[in-house]
């Protein structure tokens, strides 16, 4: 199926969720934030969500601000 | 010497809040807070690859055992704003939003009628909003009444250093809600544009271009550090009325030569 | 954290000159030069009685290890001038004059004639002259010819409280005498007033009536030496150009949302 | 003789020079410079110049200033 | 000698809209109509007794063939607001009307959101709306998109005879709506701000407490003017551009004595 | 409807002298005059060879009826302008003379010591001396001591375009001279900084690189006249005093809808 | 019954329109314009409102305004 | 003998007056008004006044000014 990740479009075969999703892209180690078609997953959600086809994906961290 | 003072409850130890973006490196940005001290630092949220380039940035701002304010900078949308509000609170662990929702890409100007309706949802979500403003009574006004202590009106536009734009306006903004907290966000270029809305009994001053791109940032942010403490003390103190005509400072009475015609 | 400079070769610890007139008592005298500790020191002479009530004023000056700058003031011929130099010479042990030969009574607006003949005759006498001064170009040539190694014009008159009244003319004079030591003398109310002398790249700041008549001066002494630190140090490091328009400080590269619709 | 001292005029009997003048007025021990009819009077000079009928004599102290 | 200009298809004969409050006579008020000939007249709408005491002032309005201009002046409420231009549209047969919305009691700022609210319902009801409004740029935008082809913003507050108090954002609107009818309303005090106005490419300027509280109502409506067709003609003329240096109107060329020394 | 006014014994119709000079062709000059009917022209002497080029402009100038001022612009030296006034006397056949001594060369400052010298040595040859000068109070005093009635300092360095830099000296010139006929000579660049002047009591205005240069010079003559009238009318009407908060020019007694609730 | 004039009370007894309201109010030669209860009442509307009870009316004329 | 004439240095042969001068170099119908060594010649001197070697003759005729 097809998403989109931090406005890249990516295909994944099989659906997961969140945690496995960040595991498998290699973000575990980093401090980051997630939301899905607009609407923040928390990471206490990350197990409850489960990806779908064309969903939109933003995955966060800190940067420098004004 | 610095007092610390209270933000909705926070003890912070000065009255600079600090950008932490657009310095020529990470290392100038670490001088920069080490030379100037501030109470608050302002931080942001980014793409993140797997490579994780924003972990470095992060790893500095968290040597110093000073609270950051997460902005929402770049949203023009009030469901963007508070979703980048959401995931700042988690990745950050702090209540506390800078909340920017843009108007105009020309001036940056905030939005008076997103910013209220972002700001009643994210105070819903128990937020602490420090909403960037225009210098606008009616909409100070209808933020305090959504629960705002903290108003930070703009001085001038972001990055333009202008200084203070309308302190006529600002001057009311005091004058109205003596006992919110009033910070001026953007717009100020020198150390005396800082000084100035401090005399003006200002609560603090967030910057970020006037340091970041001055010519020698950590230099300019111990400028900055000092104007906000030097306006602070002068509004304590009281400062002199302006006259139109002198009065000599040296006293004329005993004056030598007093019998004397002027030459 | 303060630089020392140089002065006509002495060494000098702060860019703030103070004035000692004008306090409510000695005491907060006192305090005003140890919360400010200014690099020179301003004294007057006054006629004496027997009793000597100049004694304790200057008993309290001596206590600090700071040099003294005599001035003139009140005199408005010119042998009056050059005779109250001399005295002020023996009494002060310096060869330093604040030159004031007043030439209105209202302005208290230096008399750019008279400061012309009393300043050559004391540099003839062996005189560093300071002289207050407008900010007229052509005086400030021809003091410079006569061999001026300092110029303080006026910011505005004497305890106005006005700040800069003319700074064109002030970045003027700066522009065109880039080698000598230019001290804003007279007629500033805030420390936003001094920090943006200081901006414009002037060497030093004099002051009485702004800090000796504040609610507290002891206080605003501290603040104007804050100020005038942070002025320089923002001269020194380089201070952004003014832009019309905005520049987002936080960068939108990596932005989330940003296929987004605007709201 | 009268003299003006400070704007006051005053009378004294015998000629004096700066030094002894002082001392009369009890200014020996306070830190004071002179001018006699507007021209500065040198310490070193105080033993030479005799005061005349009708001079006019400042004598000044430290005192705040701006 | 002045030329007739088009505003939303009507032409006026002038750049000066007139307000008719605050003479100290009605006689004032016919003379200072009489010596200014402005393009437009504003009135209003007050409770009216059966002793018709409104009657005797439109009496004198009727004499003069100048359009008028309903205000709303005094609204707080957005249904208020509309009820009354409707009651203006009725008494005085047109659909112009200058929407007032306060939002303040001390600055008698319009409030941004009523503003709005009001401005659509009546661009239903087919009035042509003349918006008082502030200096926002954002708030500009959302009336251009409500369909307003004029925007009033203020100089400072009503009655305050402050002029221009913010040229930065008074600049970026014309900048920003070229093809808009702009007009300053409110806070003029000195025919000088209305020239300013107009040099800055404004369409015309709305007054009222200015002339009418003068010591001579007539000869300051002339006076202003006067300053508005100066103001236009340098608009159009095309102002010289500010430098930092001088340079001779008188050319130096063939000048006598040229092999000279300067004294 | 514009009155003459009395300056030294002669009636002129204007209040704005404009100066000949930097347009782009004696026809655009021809045009600037008849728009703007100036009460006095300014004009120059410059080195002729026998071709007699400077005999066509002032073919030109001999038409109009209007007394002309000769200058002695460029002039550095004391005897350079005498003698230039001196041959400006017999050429132009007028005692009058706007005396120029410049003491720098790229703020074209007047000199205030040559000026002196200047001026007493014209007065004794009978001539009607017209100073430019800079807004130096003590020079004032000096020059009407020497017998100026006329006193013409600038606003700001001659072609700059800026307008009057320093409005506290100018207002403390005409506060201090209240019988002398005061002159903004040099330095404005829009019609508002004229009506300014105006406003302040100035009695006249000497412009030329302002019109000569603007991009319409005929039309920007004709919109400084216009100013210039605005500003004198205002300052015989009496301006307003300036607010810091509103008061409503719309009366609120018997507002309709007084009973409501605001939104 | 009770309506509000102007926001002053009064009584009438019958009821009636709005123009002959304004009839017997001494309105006829009047330039004016009503609202009642806050909503406009058009001229050519004047017959079909009857006033009713507690009814608040607003009688507006031209008045001098900035 | 030599004269500077407007800046221009210019031979002439034998003396002349200021009048006899204008005549020569063709400026008689023009309005002028000439100094001689930075002093003013008044017109009724230029009969008086005969020119002398290396005298410097400035010639000045209205020019547009500010």
């Amino acid at each position: 199926m097809k998403i989109t990740i931090n406005g890249t479009s990516k295909s994944i075969d099989d659906t997961m969720n969140i945690h496995d999703f960040l595991l498998s892209e290699g973000y575990e180690d980093k401090l980051v934030a997630v939301a899905v078609n607009n609407h923040f997953i928390a990471r206490t959600s990350y197990d409850n969500y489960t990806i779908q086809d064309r969903d939109i994906i933003e995955i966060v961290a800190p940067m420098q601000g004004g | 010497m610095t007092q610390t003072w209270d933000i909705n409850g926070a003890e912070l130890s000065s009255r600079l809040f600090l950008g932490t973006a657009e310095y020529s490196s990470l290392d100038a940005l670490r001088q920069s807070i080490e030379s100037s001290a501030p109470g608050l630092i302002t931080v942001s949220l980014r793409r993140e690859n797997a490579a994780g380039k924003g972990q470095s940035f992060w790893n500095i701002i968290k040597e110093f055992d000073i609270p950051v304010l997460p902005n929402t900078a770049g949203c023009y949308g009030v469901e963007e704003a508070v979703t980048t509000a959401e995931m700042a609170r988690e990745v950050f662990d702090t209540n506390r939003i800078k909340l920017e929702v843009i108007g105009d890409d020309y001036t940056l100007q905030p939005d008076p009628y997103g910013l209220l309706l972002a700001t009643e949802k994210l105070i819903d979500k128990g937020f602490e909003v420090y909403p960037y403003m225009t210098d606008d009574l009616v909409l100070a006004q209808r933020l305090v009444d959504l629960g705002c202590n903290i108003l930070m009106p703009w001085g001038s536009p972001i990055g333009s250093g202008r200084g203070l734009n309308n302190v006529y306006a600002l001057r009311q903004l005091r004058e109205r809600f003596p006992d919110k907290t009033l910070v001026i966000d953007a717009g100020l270029g020198a150390p005396s544009h800082a000084a100035q809305a401090m005399e003006m009994g200002y609560d603090a001053v967030l910057l970020n271009t006037a340091v970041a791109k001055a010519g020698n940032a950590p230099l300019m942010a111990s400028a900055f550090a000092k104007a906000i403490e030097a306006g602070r003390s002068a509004y304590l103190s009281g400062i002199i009325a302006k006259q139109e005509h002198a009065t000599p400072s040296t006293p004329l009475l005993d004056k030598p030569f007093w019998h004397q015609e002027k030459s």
